[in-house]
């Protein structure tokens, strides 16, 4: 039931209409008793009772589709997994999530993220192809942990937010991929580590990075993207010297 | 009509001043102290070649309040760098898996860091003791 | 999908691992190089007079040894902080790209070539 | 209006859909495929299952096993060849996805681990920590990128199937991000495009998951079948919905009333053993589980939650938080974000919630509708293994059987299709964009659609829920026929191109309206109880005789549907009493003892 003495929360939230508006600018929102609800909550409660055109992407409500990233009080955050309640009072600020073109209201380009994760030859490339009816390979639980983090990426973009050299180079293949790509190097089965690692030597790839770090603190699901991007900067820097010594 | 136009915010030009990027600001610079420290190594290098006056000069300005005033700034700001360097050094290598989970990073950062001081306690140590 | 969008391999991991050589000496060793050379040295400190004597500082110049460790430290805390300088004007906009290359790498080359060719000149 | 032209055109991008597109791709290279979806595939709902996926690995279990537990569980309902088929080809599609690089979770040797799960006689859960939808769904989806031949319409959204001469030739999609139409004509369609469990107030489903194949299937003729079985899961979020996955009873989790007592054990389901025993106590089916707690609640000994709901605990405190960490960290998160409880020290709230659709659009073991050139897999189909209810991790099952089906059937039917008449049929889409824009722009009489949907879901609760009564199931049929008129004096805030999600909401209530009809009007003419369809006034027993059919609910233009009848398939297991607990064990042994005798 919701609380007669209800509290009402102020919401600041950048709106923009392609066509309509020349830039983007704020609107202000009441939410009423909205002190146990999640950003994502107070959002849909706007949309359904006072303003039917805030537009903004959502799913799972559960932190795992990585749909509703977005600015919250200048931070990167999952609106779904934000609560109202943990956030200091007064107006709270939503913004489309930094660093990228915004398409409407809180929607942002995603196009281009994929592209990148696309780029990277997101499979398994086998060391020894088996077939279904050889079985399962085996992989021991160290060999698991070895890049079970890397897996765990939702593709939210809250470190494409975060990271500065992604906001001055939008080329730049950046965190989330660079987590993906050594989700795959480093899993026991691959063995496309050469290929991978191609992709990623020029001035768009890890080049890019300067071990801000900010990318990993942001990330929702402890993911560490830094340590993708730099451990391969490290591998990049030995395969500039050592390619010439390479066997194809 | 059927078109979007998506709209690029300009982003801020001093991004770098402003928190939360500061610190990584911060930690850029501290390098500045190391390439000092090598500028102040070098001038003693130039000394020693211009023959013993001029080092005499060098070792003078060593002595100098204001030399030791820089050495304890240095000194500040190149621990600074030992801090950061080695909190971002399990970011650049692969996990170290031990048993069955990664070694935590912040283990990685303190044991690197403990080995670091006595790299440096060594150096010391060992200068002390040759030289006497 | 088409193959991935390659950019030129960047000739980065050259700086990059002078620049990291240059960290993790000076991370290793800078503190206890500068309260060496910064505080015991000039106090007198536990050290004998003569450390710091002409003859002294000459004699370990001219040794190959004492050559490569001067050329090594401070070459490559130089490359340490033209790397870290150059990507902080570079965040900051403070330049053309070329221009701040020659203000920090160019700086760090040219000390470079001086210590090496100071140290020539000291002889063996 | 754009065109495109393929081979096979697949709509959904979640487990199942991208199953399909890689099936298709390996089957005939050459062919085209075309995969839409209205969200990025990895965004899909398949993304939020937690527990695993059923495959039999184990030595000491077996296909049979896994077929009488799936046939038990279903109460009957499932066709017994289709089972068949599912199980024996479970672990091979996990295997699969294994070499496509799902990191399912290990034992120290490094081979497959397994979890128990609820109704599942022998561990049989192969598990990605708690997260096994969401790294089956990446696999896929990153496993795709590798054939050229799939292209994809990531955020395509389809409004409706282009039908011609009695086959499925396409369909119409719009991109939210424009506003503009195209058709996408193909030689045979595959809908993927999930449940529809979003027609119910609590749920564990994504707002994405609004049953937009099925109505568009069953718009075009094709029944919806079983409508009537959806599941409820016994442990979600109160308020939200959200779900705590059953492996948290599968890994040794406590279901207790409000003063601390494992209540299931009065339910048939006991005795209350402190290690979990398969198929007794909180390893019972969701169905059982859900009517304990519904009993409970009528009894008083719930609790109520500061968002008004009642509750029962969910315990794992005695699991220990090293355990709860290698295995439910998700669930851990989930609480300590959305509760600020950590599972470790404190009970976690919870209630049932609406999570499956076991029904959905009808088709053969192929995966074939009755619509030619028109296949569906996935959860918006109904093959047939679920019955009356489905067993936790067989749907993640499903996705991959299944989908691979669709997309072989699929590549076979297209190669002997006579070619699509792109020109004429042009004008099928250009109509379907015309009725999607009227709903955007009509005048109205100033209705919200939010209203409607939040209408639809409580009387979808209170007439469709756990326990069911016909007075009431009548009076969800009637509100829905009054929502589907008020549908038409919707006026919406936006109307404009781009990214107009108050469109789309719009779009998805429409089919919903429909999906939650053909529901409730299957649950109205099903008199008995059976699995997830449990009736309190007067048809509290299973009738074999008159119910042991499929229902099929067949649309009628604003009319409610026709509600017609199908037979079961059944070929080695006769319907039996379902029991579970100590009384299943006993059941079991009798009828071993009645075989060796
Ligand atoms: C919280 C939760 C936990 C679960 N846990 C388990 C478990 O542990 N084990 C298990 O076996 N099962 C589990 N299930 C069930 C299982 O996850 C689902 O049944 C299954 O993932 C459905 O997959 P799908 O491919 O059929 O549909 P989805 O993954 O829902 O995909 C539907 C696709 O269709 C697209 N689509 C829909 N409508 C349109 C349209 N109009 N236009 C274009 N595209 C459209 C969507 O974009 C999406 O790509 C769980 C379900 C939930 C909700
Ligand atoms: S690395 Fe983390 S922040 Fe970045 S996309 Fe993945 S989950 Fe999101
Ligand atoms: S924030 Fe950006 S600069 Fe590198 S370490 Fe992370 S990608
Ligand atoms: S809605 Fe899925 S991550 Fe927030």
């Amino acid at each position: 039931m919701p609380d007669p003495a209800k509290k009402t929360i102020e919401l600041r939230i950048l709106r923009y209409q392609p066509g309509v508006d020349a830039a983007p600018s704020f609107g202000t929102f009441e939410v009423a008793g909205a002190e146990n609800m999640s950003v994502l909550e107070a959002l849909q409660t706007i949309k359904d009772t006072l303003d039917g055109s805030l537009s903004f992407r959502w799913s799972c409500r559960m932190a795992v589709c990585g749909s509703c990233g977005m600015m919250i009080n200048g931070e990167p955050k999952l609106a779904c997994s934000t609560f109202l309640r943990d956030l200091p009072p007064g107006p709270v600020t939503v913004e489309p999530l930094n660093n990228f073109p915004i398409e409407r209201d809180l929607v942002i380009s995603v196009g281009g993220f994929v592209k990148k994760i696309e780029s990277i030859y997101p499979y398994i490339m086998p060391k020894e192809p088996k077939t279904v009816e050889q079985g399962p390979y085996r992989q021991t639980p160290a060999q698991l942990a070895a890049y079970e983090s890397f897996s765990d990426c939702i593709n939210c973009m809250l470190c494409y937010a975060a990271c500065p050299q992604f906001g001055e180079n939008p080329d730049f293949i950046g965190p989330g991929a660079m987590a993906l790509l050594q989700r795959y190097n480093g899993d026991s089965r691959d063995a496309g580590r050469q290929k991978r690692l191609d992709t990623i030597h020029g001035e768009n790839g890890v080049w890019s990075c300067t071990a801000v770090g900010i990318c990993s603190e942001v990330c929702p699901k402890s993911v560490d993207p830094a340590n993708a991007v730099n451990q391969n900067k490290t591998n990049s820097a030995f395969d500039f010297f050592l390619r010439f010594l390479r066997k194809e | 009509m059927n078109e979007s136009r998506p709209y690029r915010r300009p982003a801020p030009k001093d991004w770098w001043a402003k928190a939360p990027y500061r610190a990584y600001t911060v930690r850029e610079m501290s390098g500045l102290a190391v390439a000092g420290y090598g500028a102040v190594l070098f001038a003693g290098l130039y000394s020693l070649s211009q023959g013993p006056e001029s080092w005499a000069a060098y070792v003078r300005f060593l002595q100098s309040p204001v030399s030791l005033l820089l050495h304890a700034a240095l000194l500040a700001a190149v621990l600074y760098h030992v801090k950061t360097w080695f909190q971002i050094l399990p970011k650049t290598m692969p996990k170290l898996i031990l048993g069955r989970a990664p070694v935590a990073q912040r283990t990685i950062t303190r044991v690197a860091t403990i080995f670091a001081g006595a790299c440096s306690l060594a150096l010391v140590l060992i200068t002390l003791g040759v030289a006497r | 999908m088409t193959g991935p969008a390659r950019d030129n391999r960047s000739i980065s991991p050259i700086f990059w691992l002078l620049f990291g050589a240059g960290g993790m000496l000076s991370a290793l060793f800078g503190p206890g190089l500068i309260l060496i050379t910064g505080f015991f040295a000039p106090l007198g400190v536990g050290l004998p007079e003569n450390f710091l004597s002409y003859d002294h500082a000459l004699a370990f110049a001219q040794n190959p040894v004492g050559k490569l460790a001067v050329l090594v430290v401070v070459a490559l805390f130089f490359w340490h902080g033209a790397e870290r300088l150059f990507l902080t004007l570079k965040d900051m906009k403070a330049g053309p790209s070329l221009l701040l290359k020659l203000c920090t790498y160019g700086v760090a080359a040219v000390v470079t070539a001086a210590v090496i060719a100071l140290l020539l000149a000291i002889g063996f | 209006m754009e065109t495109f032209e393929t081979d096979i055109l697949i709509v959904g991008a979640g487990g199942a859909g991208l199953r399909a597109a890689i099936a298709a791709a390996e089957a005939d290279p050459a062919a085209r495929i075309a995969l839409v979806s209205k969200v990025l595939p990895m965004r899909s709902h398949t993304v939020a299952a937690e527990g695993g996926s059923a495959g039999v690995i184990q030595s000491h279990d077996s296909l049979d096993a896994h077929f009488n537990d799936t046939v038990h569980g279903g109460d009957w309902l499932c066709d017994q060849d289709v089972v068949e088929f599912f199980v024996s080809r479970c672990t091979p599609e996990l295997i699969q996805l294994e070499h496509w690089g799902c990191p399912w979770s290990r034992k120290p040797d490094g081979q497959i681990n397994v979890r128990a799960f609820g109704g599942m006689k022998i561990e049989r859960t192969w598990f990605a920590a708690d997260r096994s939808g969401f790294h089956i769904l990446h696999t896929l989806f990153q496993t795709s990128t590798k054939y050229p031949q799939i292209r994809r319409f990531d955020e395509a959204f389809c409004l409706d199937l282009i039908v011609d001469g009695g086959r499925a030739q396409g369909a119409t999609v719009m991109s939210p991000a424009t506003g503009a139409f195209s058709a996408i004509f193909a030689r045979a369609v595959i809908l993927a495009t999930g449940g529809a469990g979003r027609v119910f107030r609590q749920n564990t489903n994504g707002g994405i998951v609004t049953g937009d194949g099925m109505a568009m299937a069953y718009r075009h003729g094709v029944p919806l079948r079983d409508m009537e079985f959806v599941q409820y899961h016994p442990t979600c979020m109160p308020g939200s919905g959200v779900l705590f996955s059953e492996a948290c009873r599968g890994e040794g989790g406590y279901l207790v009333n409000k003063d601390g007592y494992r209540y299931l054990q009065d339910y048939g389901l006991g005795p209350a053993t402190t290690e979990p025993r398969n198929k007794a106590m909180e390893l019972g089916p969701r169905d059982r589980l859900s009517q304990a707690f519904w009993q409970e609640d009528r009894k008083g000994r719930t609790v109520t939650t500061p968002q008004g709901e009642s509750a029962v605990y969910l315990d794992l405190r005695h699991l220990g938080l090293a355990k709860l960490k290698e295995r439910l960290p998700l669930i851990r998160g989930l609480a300590m974000e959305f509760m600020g409880l950590d599972p470790a020290e404190a009970l976690i709230p919870v209630r049932p919630a609406v999570h499956y659709t076991m029904g959905g659009i009808v088709t053969d073991i192929h995966t074939a509708t009755p619509l030619a050139g028109l296949f569906a897999a996935g959860e918006c189909s109904s093959v047939g293994i679920h019955g009356a209810n489905r067993l936790g991790s067989n749907s993640l099952g499903e996705l991959t059987v299944f989908g691979r089906v669709a997309g072989e059937q699929a590549v076979k039917f297209a190669k002997d299709a006579p070619a699509v008449d792109a020109g004429r049929l042009v004008d099928q889409a250009k109509a379907s964009a015309a009725k999607a824009l009227a709903l955007r722009d009509q005048k109205g009489g100033g209705e919200r659609h939010s209203v409607l949907r939040k209408e639809m879901a409580a009387t979808m609760e209170k007439g469709c829920g756990i326990y069911r009564l016909g007075t009431e199931m009548q009076e969800t049929c009637d509100k829905l026929a009054e929502l589907k008129q008020r549908l038409g004096q919707v006026t919406l805030d936006d109307r404009s191109d781009i990214w107009n999600t108050d469109w789309i909401a719009a779009l998805e209530l429409d089919y919903q309206l429909d999906v939650a009809e053909a529901m409730a009007q299957s649950a109205l003419a099903r008199k008995e109880s059976r699995g997830a369809h449990q009736r309190l006034d007067g048809f509290e027993k299973r009738d074999d005789e008159n119910f042991l059919a499929h229902s099929l609910a067949h649309y009628r233009a604003g009319a409610a549907p026709d509600i017609t009848y199908g037979p079961v398939t059944i070929t080695k297991s006769k319907p039996g009493a379902r029991a579970y607990g100590a009384l299943g064990e006993q059941l079991e042994q009798a009828k071993k003892d009645g075989t060796h005798a």
